[in-house]
């Protein structure tokens, strides 16, 4: 392989947040800055990184990195439009949840070694969207995993512990499928590299019962991270973990994998055209739009903050799901539109929680009474990000909800617009009273004058500016998504771009 | 070939020596094993040129005079063993846990490495017996070295193991007395399915088994293996238990006829599955650490004991592969492991598996190790583990009607990963955190680490090892 | 065969049966070692019957001498053991299970009574260059010498073994005059039948270890009378002393390799005389490893 | 019935004795006898292989030289091992301590 910079760009791209990591490791508790200036030169070389390749393959240039690994199966790692989708995302809310997580974890034990996990956590992740074939997204999906078990239990307590047993039995389990899975598709043809419209068309006939297992242990195995319904477990109970890692991980990294590893089966492992030969992609549909509804009702029952985002995450990445498995164009478009829309909705929410339990110490939804007069930043963009979860116009979730709606009329489900309908209704059912508490209600009591060393004041210092600018940057973003979603450079367009070379258009 | 016997003669002369002259130092050994390791590197570089070699020792050939044979196989194998002494003989010689001062740990560690080197040489059966009484003898002398505490269990050892090589012995006599020769490629030549032949290989199969802890027959070796001293443990999981499996793995894959290993295979495969299980859960209830380590040593032999059983059954030599690859992803990490769990027992003052509370702020590296180690065994990619059971996984899978083996992988599988995060996640446990007795010793840890990433790092270099490994099989 | 030999055999196997069953189920553990002992005498009669008198030679110094002064030492420190309750169904169901192994094993042992035996027309044809006429150590020592060589390394490892446990000082009995008497004579006996069979192995049974197991044996008689100092394992000359068969071997094998004629390959004229010197050392090894194996104590064996 | 056979089977019985009593017994100076049994057994199968058909198979003579040796080996450590362990118990035993 010719060592050109093509091909070294996508490793580059993963070593950039995996270098400063293995380094943050050795760094002495103490050694702030030093830390703080491996992780920025880390974000921002990798943001320049990944500006670089997305240049390059708007432009149609290929980049791909390759090592032998098992037979017939090499370690690739490669730029296409689709990961570049994922990669991107992950990337820009690295660089916002570094800079929340700084100024989180002031003065807090163990930075050392949550900053290194959390460098692993997104190497793994831009790995998995690199991936090139199905073996080398094992390997990272796996990593993803044992790289987050740490940060779930970063807290040390019983409840963290309890929660990271839950999380791995979950997520093993999982991964244990998806190896199977993998396995069993590599004993029929090897792991090619992925492409467009699948691989495994000549075998349709003959290997039928494999196929089908297969495509089950598939995504039984990213079910689990994309949380589809009976393996959503782990999701509420992963919420005990810090703030920027339920923001990043739960919220993006994690969730994202398995949906975007779902994405990649249907669309570049087994194509279309096998999925509906074997009618694979009906109970798809069925378990996407089953996870949609429950978890919206789930989230309605809450009382904690965080437990609600974290059901409310369940029914939004299922959007993605359903999207895939309606088979067609504009659908997908919805589905890869929204996995960037809800991250970035979704990641704002949760720094706005963050913010609420940090400055005042709210983590309940009762307790938010009034609480956008205290901070009325942090609460307005609460607040724009919980309209565009609902899917009010222009925001971002309008659009992937729209286009998802069109997708499924141009497929003639039309069933699944009732679940897009009863599930907007029900994400208005939950979010809505919490922006009318937020802005409307009279507090209970007086807030506290200063809880802790970064609670700021009413007005523009309502907190910590690490814990603020992120949460206006990624509000600003979502929104910004929505309105200048008919541009060639916003997700909407990315997505159509990827769309029309997935089917050809 | 004489790169493979400097190989083995570098320790056993070190080793000699050492008493002779009452050399006390632990370089020597590092040294010794250092250029073992050099010469098996070379040799295995000769085969990969050369092609299998042969000597006939003393001039004397077949049937009179006992063969040696270097395939791409055995060199690996001595690359290994000789790799597992380098690191381990560096740790007993930095660790302060290690019972290597004021005992004969160096001498019998060399006498280990020799015994082990002329067991993957030889392909005698006779020969073969009395390499096994080396092992067995030299494995309960270095148990001992801990103090009387290990007496009970290393005098059970040593009974069982006496009694597996009379067995191994009297289904030698009993092939010798039917075909009248002992070298294993003119038995292979020879071998018919009459009732000699079959009771002979069903002896020497339990007396194997035995020495090889294969289930049903392991239950000599949690106890025996968690009582040694911490490197001496590291040795027997890693090393010993694979020289009698190496033997069975021959016998049957040469030796016996064919109608016979269809049925055998069948058993050795089913045994495997109930060892990966009863392992497991094992490894899971005990509250003692190295117990769990020694348990999981167990269950991953399960996978080597199916990997033997399924390659029989259908005759597909490149199980051999996976069998192999199973042996060496398991030693480097069963090394790790007892390394890391010896050095936090010693440090933290208990044996107890509860004693890891916080196991990660007080021994970082030492716990990462055990993790890294862990992940291995699980089989996680990209570890030597993972692509172990990926080339088992492969014949597994092709065919519907064997998806019920893969089940038993997976439910092994689940079962290690149940046991290594046992004790990972107990690690976290920063409310209640055990505090050290001595200040923990950074470097011993990262020599425990050592070869918990040379395991993962056996992954990218497993196009070769497959290459080489299936040549031999082959 | 005559019927008065097949009525020999017979006794004897009878015989046997009885001793190694009261070894294993004698009331008392002393009359069960005693039993033991008795059982190895008449072993070394049937070696000798079956025509192998060098195995002979060493079951009888052996089974008889030193695993009996072994056995009776060891029995010293060991409390009688308590009577074990025996069901009857486990013991029938015991019984029933081992009539079974015992048919099946002897449906695959009997057959063999007569088998190829390609070996001994090719040990005879090859006897000339080896370097002895002796068949049976032409085969210790020269066919086979790797065996062998392995043989003492596992000698070296029980001492070692042995050396690990830090064997506590016997308390030593009063010393029994007419042992001491006795072993006065039997001692130098055993040094020069030992060194007698020694030379007569390279033609005719006996060889090393035959005497080495006799040299032993004089030499834990001559301990248990007291008679003999005893060798620190500081002393460089004890360690030579075990060391010095295996190093030898090793030391000829090694050359072999270097000077072109092969691993553990003699050069043709000096085989004979080789092998001499191995046996001697290999002689001289065996003898100071089991009596150090029996006798050993603390300062011996120790640090 | 011929010599050789006759000691085939006496020492196919020898050794299963052996076997039973190994794995029969508790007392470890029982267990080493019965493991020397099994020894004797082995050896006499190999003995009485060697002398059939009249004339004596050096190879398996040496065998069993070489087997015996390694049994008296194995048996001597065994047989002081277990006077070890013994005596470790009756140290501890007095005292009141416990073992784990």
């Amino acid at each position: 392989m010719n060592a050109t910079w093509t091909n070294l760009l996508p490793l580059g791209i993963v070593l950039s947040s995996l270098l400063p990591g293995l380094l943050i490791f050795t760094l002495r508790e103490e050694q702030t800055r030093l830390r703080v200036a491996l992780n920025l030169t880390g974000v921002l070389l990798k943001l320049g990184l990944v500006g670089l390749m997305l240049w390059g393959v708007a432009r149609g240039l290929e980049f791909r990195f390759s090592i032998p690994f098992l037979p017939g199966g090499e370690l690739v790692l490669q730029g296409d439009a689709l990961s570049l989708q994922f990669v991107s995302l992950s990337t820009v809310l690295w660089l916002a949840t570094t800079i929340y997580a700084i100024g989180y974890l002031e003065d807090a034990p163990l930075r050392s070694r949550f900053f290194g996990y959390f460098s692993l956590c997104v190497s793994a992740t831009v790995g998995l969207a690199l991936a090139g074939n199905l073996v080398t997204f094992l390997l990272f999906y796996e990593l993803l995993t044992l790289a987050t078990f740490p940060l779930v239990v970063h807290r040390g307590t019983p409840q963290a512990l309890q929660a990271g047993r839950v999380y791995l039995t979950y997520t093993l389990g999982g991964g244990a499928l998806l190896l199977m899975g993998v396995a069993l598709l590599h004993s029929l043809t090897g792991s090619p590299q992925f492409s467009a419209g699948g691989y495994l068309l000549p075998l349709l006939e003959t290997r039928t019962p494999s196929l089908i297992l297969a495509f089950a242990l598939l995504v039984g195995g990213l079910g689990v991270k994309a949380a589809l319904l009976p393996l959503h477990g782990w999701l509420p109970q992963a919420m005990v973990a810090p703030a920027p890692v339920s923001a990043l991980l739960h919220a993006v990294a994690v969730v994202k994998a398995g949906a975007f590893g779902i994405v990649r089966v249907v669309y570049d492992v087994y194509g279309v055209e096998p999925v509906q030969a074997l009618g694979l992609h009906l109970p798809l549909l069925a378990l996407a739009a089953a996870t949609i509804i429950y978890g919206s009702l789930k989230a309605l029952q809450q009382r904690e903050l965080k437990k609600l985002l974290a059901y409310s995450t369940v029914s939004q990445v299922s959007y993605i799901t359903l999207g895939v498995a309606l088979m067609g164009p504009i659908a997908a478009v919805g589905a890869l539109a929204h996995l960037v829309h809800q991250g970035l909705m979704k990641v704002t929410l949760f720094y706005c929680a963050g913010n609420f339990a940090e400055t005042l110490g709210v983590h309940r939804i009762r307790e938010m009474d009034g609480i956008g007069q205290r901070m009325p930043l942090t609460m307005t963009a609460f607040t724009l990000a919980a309209l565009g979860m609902i899917g009010v116009p222009p925001t971002a979730g309008f659009i992937s909800k729209w286009y998802l709606g069109l997708g499924a009329l141009e497929t003639g489900q039309s069933g699944i617009l009732l679940v897009l309908v009863l599930s907007g209704l029900l994400n208005a059912a939950y979010f809505l009273p919490l922006i009318y508490r937020g802005w409307f209600a009279t507090p209970k009591a007086p807030w506290p004058a200063a809880a802790t060393a970064r609670a700021g004041r009413p007005g523009w210092r309502e907190t910590h500016w690490m814990l603020l600018a992120p949460t206006l940057f990624t509000a600003a973003l979502a929104l910004l998504a929505g309105i200048l979603a008919g541009t060639g450079f916003s997700p909407l367009g990315w997505s159509q771009l990827i769309i029309n070379r997935e089917f050809d258009l | 070939m004489t790169l493979a016997l400097a190989s083995l003669l570098l320790p056993l002369g070190t080793a000699l020596l050492m008493l002779l002259l009452r050399l006390r130092s632990g370089i020597w050994v590092i040294a010794a094993s250092l250029g073992s390791l050099l010469c098996a590197g070379l040799a295995l570089h000769e085969v990969i040129e050369q092609g299998v070699q042969t000597l006939a020792i003393g001039g004397w050939r077949t049937p009179l005079g006992i063969r040696f044979e270097l395939s791409s196989l055995t060199a690996v194998l001595l690359v290994f063993t000789a790799m597992t002494h380098l690191l381990v003989a560096i740790y007993a010689q930095h660790s302060r846990h290690s019972h290597a001062r004021n005992t004969d740990y160096w001498p019998l560690s060399g006498l280990l490495h020799a015994s082990l080197a002329a067991l993957w040489l030889s392909r005698d059966l006779f020969n073969w017996y009395v390499t096994l009484e080396l092992l067995g003898l030299v494995a309960v002398a270095m148990i001992i070295l801990s103090g009387p505490r290990a007496h009970a269990p290393a005098l059970r050892y040593l009974l069982l193991s006496l009694a597996a090589s009379l067995c191994y012995l009297l289904g030698v006599a009993l092939l010798y007395g039917r075909y009248g020769v002992l070298d294993l490629d003119l038995l292979a030549q020879a071998s018919e399915a009459d009732h000699s032949t079959r009771m002979a290989l069903l002896l020497m199969t339990v007396g194997l088994m035995l020495k090889a802890a294969l289930w049903p027959l392991h239950l000599w070796l949690p106890a025996a293996h968690s009582s040694a001293p911490t490197a001496v443990s590291a040795l027997l999981s890693a090393l010993v238990v694979k020289g009698p499996l190496f033997i069975l793995w021959l016998l049957w894959s040469r030796v016996a006829p064919v109608d016979m290993t269809e049925s055998a295979g069948l058993l050795f495969a089913l045994a495997g599955i109930v060892a990966l299980l009863a392992g497991g859960w094992a490894a899971l209830r005990t509250p003692l650490l190295k117990t769990l380590v020694a348990y999981s040593t167990v269950a991953q032999l399960g996978y080597a004991l199916l990997a033997l059983g399924l390659l029989l059954r259908w005759q597909q030599s490149e199980l051999s592969v996976a069998l192999w690859l199973f042996v060496l992803a398991h030693g480097l990490a069963k090394v790790s492991m007892f390394l890391a769990a010896g050095e936090m027992q010693a440090t933290l003052g208990s044996k107890r598996v509860a004693s890891l509370k916080g196991a990660t702020q007080t021994m970082p590296v030492a716990m990462f190790a055990f993790a890294v180690a862990g992940g291995s065994l699980i089989g996680l990619p990209p570890s030597g583990g993972f692509v172990a059971k990926w080339v088992l996984l492969q014949p597994l899978l092709l065919e519907p009607i064997h998806w019920p083996w893969a089940l038993g992988v997976l439910l092994g599988t689940l079962a290690s990963a149940a046991y290594v995060f046992r004790v990972v996640a107990l690690s976290f446990d920063r409310a209640d955190a055990t505090p050290p007795d001595y200040d923990p010793d950074p470097f011993a840890q990262w020599l425990a680490l050592l070869p918990a990433i040379a395991v993962w790092g056996l992954a990218l270099f497993s196009q070769p090892l497959i290459l080489w490994l299936s040549e031999a099989s082959g | 065969m005559p019927a008065t030999e097949l009525l020999l055999d017979i006794t004897l196997g009878v015989l046997l049966l009885i001793l190694a069953g009261a070894a294993l189920h004698g009331t008392r553990l002393y009359t069960g070692i005693i039993s033991f002992i008795a059982f190895g005498l008449l072993l070394a009669l049937v070696w000798a019957r079956l025509g192998a008198p060098d195995l002979a030679l060493a079951e009888a110094a052996i089974g008889a001498g030193l695993t009996g002064v072994l056995l009776l030492s060891a029995l010293g420190r060991h409390a009688d053991e308590p009577a074990q309750p025996g069901s009857a169904v486990r013991t029938l169901a015991t019984l029933l299970l081992g009539v079974l192994v015992l048919i099946l094993l002897l449906r695959a042992v009997l057959p063999l009574a007569q088998g190829p035996q390609p070996l001994p027309a090719l040990v005879n044809s090859q006897l000339e260059a080896s370097g002895v006429s002796h068949p049976v150590t032409a085969v210790l020592l020269n066919f086979r010498a790797w065996d062998t060589l392995l043989e003492l390394l596992v000698l070296l490892l029980a001492v070692l073994g042995v050396r690990q446990l830090q064997p506590a000082g016997r308390p030593r009995p009063g010393v029994w005059p007419l042992l001491q008497a006795w072993s006065r004579i039997l001692a130098p006996l055993s040094v020069i039948i030992g060194g007698y069979l020694l030379w007569r192995g390279s033609h005719a049974p006996g060889g090393a270890f035959q005497a080495g197991a006799l040299l032993a044996a004089g030499v834990v008689m001559l301990r248990l009378a007291g008679l003999l100092p005893l060798l620190r394992w500081e002393n460089g000359l004890l360690r030579l002393l075990v060391l010095v068969g295996v190093a030898l071997f090793l030391t000829v094998a090694a050359a072999g390799a270097w000077f072109g004629a092969g691993w553990l390959n003699y050069p043709a004229h000096w085989s004979g005389a080789l092998i001499v010197l191995i046996e001697v050392a290999a002689t001289l090894s065996i003898a100071a490893s089991l009596s150090l194996l029996v006798v050993g104590e603390r300062q011996e064996l120790g640090r | 019935m011929s010599g050789a056979s006759l000691y085939l089977g006496l020492g196919v019985l020898l050794w299963l004795l052996g076997l039973h009593g190994l794995l029969r017994l508790r007392h470890p100076l029982r267990r080493i006898m019965a493991i020397n049994l099994m020894g004797s057994g082995t050896f006499m199968v190999m003995v009485a292989l060697a002398s059939r058909s009249g004339h004596n198979d050096p190879v398996l003579q040496a065998l069993v030289v070489t087997g015996l040796v390694v049994a008296v080996s194995a048996t001597a450590f065994a047989l002081r091992l277990a006077v070890a362990h013994q005596a470790h118990r009756s140290r501890q035993r007095p005292t009141g301590e416990h073992e784990e």
